[in-house]
């Protein structure tokens, strides 16, 4: 399954060792993985809980991941999206595209966290000295996921 | 002719419901219409005002205003999502 | 030490996760694995040998870390690269980048890894069932590091 | 006045030779006259002829044909990397 959302951590060197055993045309191996930060928007942050959507969320991050694999040659590709509550300094998502070639494995896998940001039905509510506060949306990845419609496919 | 509406995150707490079941009069057959008519019960549901920042979803995928419903539809109202 | 030389295998899980633990301010962890293929230019590929240019290559590569923390807003830059023989399958090098915001940290990954191809002297021989020959430089690899000259800092 | 020279991978082979010791004489004093020089022994030599893509480091930085020379440098010549 090329989607996962869970409550529970995962592990990113043994998610990106599955995604490569055995796969010895792979030469590249692109990810990211995004982490509760213990400051935003100038204030400090104790916790997190994130919500979702379930089945949405699934169904979106599985017609990314297809939208990823139209635009760019990849083998193979993993997203690990979780919910629930979250510290400072937790894993939050875990994107891995492997291919023959870096190009491409680095666009797609940008690529997935600039839809994911914009598209995948999560919130984030955060918890600070001055109560709890949903998430507001940043411009920043708006644009940051508009980019892609500008370029070409395989661009 | 019935469907199901979900609200999540910030809208979810600010009108007090996961969500409901709605039976569809004639006539109101779009997520736009829908919207509106929800916005019109009026105090906390004028969170659904066509000015604020909401986004749609029919039977879970991203849907704009024009957007048919049919009976039997999911229908989800939701902030701008911000996870990652 | 932002840069590693070794002949030795590198568990990724465990880098990254030294690079970021306590580190709460990091939001993003963009990272690179480069595998070893068994196919290269149409022959299957038996092994490889990593020849290098010991004291230049740390050189080299220290000084891309320090020119993509020039460019971008990252808090930390790891860079592994192997030498000696090595396998299908194997681990080549490995980067990872930390950062407040995902964008710099993928744009810092994907420089690092451009710079490294066609600046840190290393030189990979492969054994095909023709024999063992060195492997030509890629025009593409050129083109993926001028890219970069072309992009202002920050871009 | 002499420097090190360091020969890499696939031009270190067809030299047969890892390194020498060269011992500068007066005019001889960037990285491009030194390679010249080279080149005019002949036979494998010719390996290093301005023609052919070689990459060439002065104290284990890259160095262009006009980098000076000096008493104690280590001077390296390879082809072009292929590393990552």
């Amino acid at each position: 399954m090329p989607v996962r959302v869970q409550r529970e951590d995962f592990d990113v060197g043994a998610e990106i060792g599955a995604l490569t055993r055995g796969a010895t045309d792979v030469g590249a191996v692109a990810s990211f993985v995004g982490l509760v930060r213990d400051t935003n928007d100038g204030s400090g942050v104790s916790e997190m809980t994130l919500e979702h959507y379930p089945g949405m969320t699934e169904r979106a991050l599985e017609e990314i991941v297809a939208q990823a694999r139209g635009r760019w040659r990849v083998a193979d590709l993993l997203v690990i999206h979780r919910y629930g509550r979250l510290l400072p300094g937790e894993r939050i998502v875990l994107v891995v595209v492997t291919g023959a070639h870096r190009g491409e494995a680095f666009a797609a896998c940008e690529f997935v966290m600039d839809y994911l940001k914009t598209r995948a039905p999560f919130w984030k509510k955060e918890t600070t000295a001055a109560g709890s506060r949903w998430v507001e949306a940043r411009e920043a990845d708006d644009e940051a996921a508009a980019r892609w419609d500008a370029q070409r496919p395989g661009g | 002719m019935s469907i199901r509406i979900l609200y999540f995150a910030g809208l979810r707490e600010r009108l007090g419901a996961a969500g409901e079941d709605f039976a569809l009069s004639p006539g109101l057959d779009t997520v736009g219409a829908l919207r509106r008519r929800l916005c019109e019960r009026g105090g906390a549901w004028e969170a659904l005002a066509e000015g604020r920042s909401l986004r749609m979803a029919v039977n879970q995928r991203m849907a704009d205003a024009g957007a048919a419903l049919r009976d039997g539809d999911e229908v989800a109202f939701f902030p701008p999502v911000t996870g990652g």
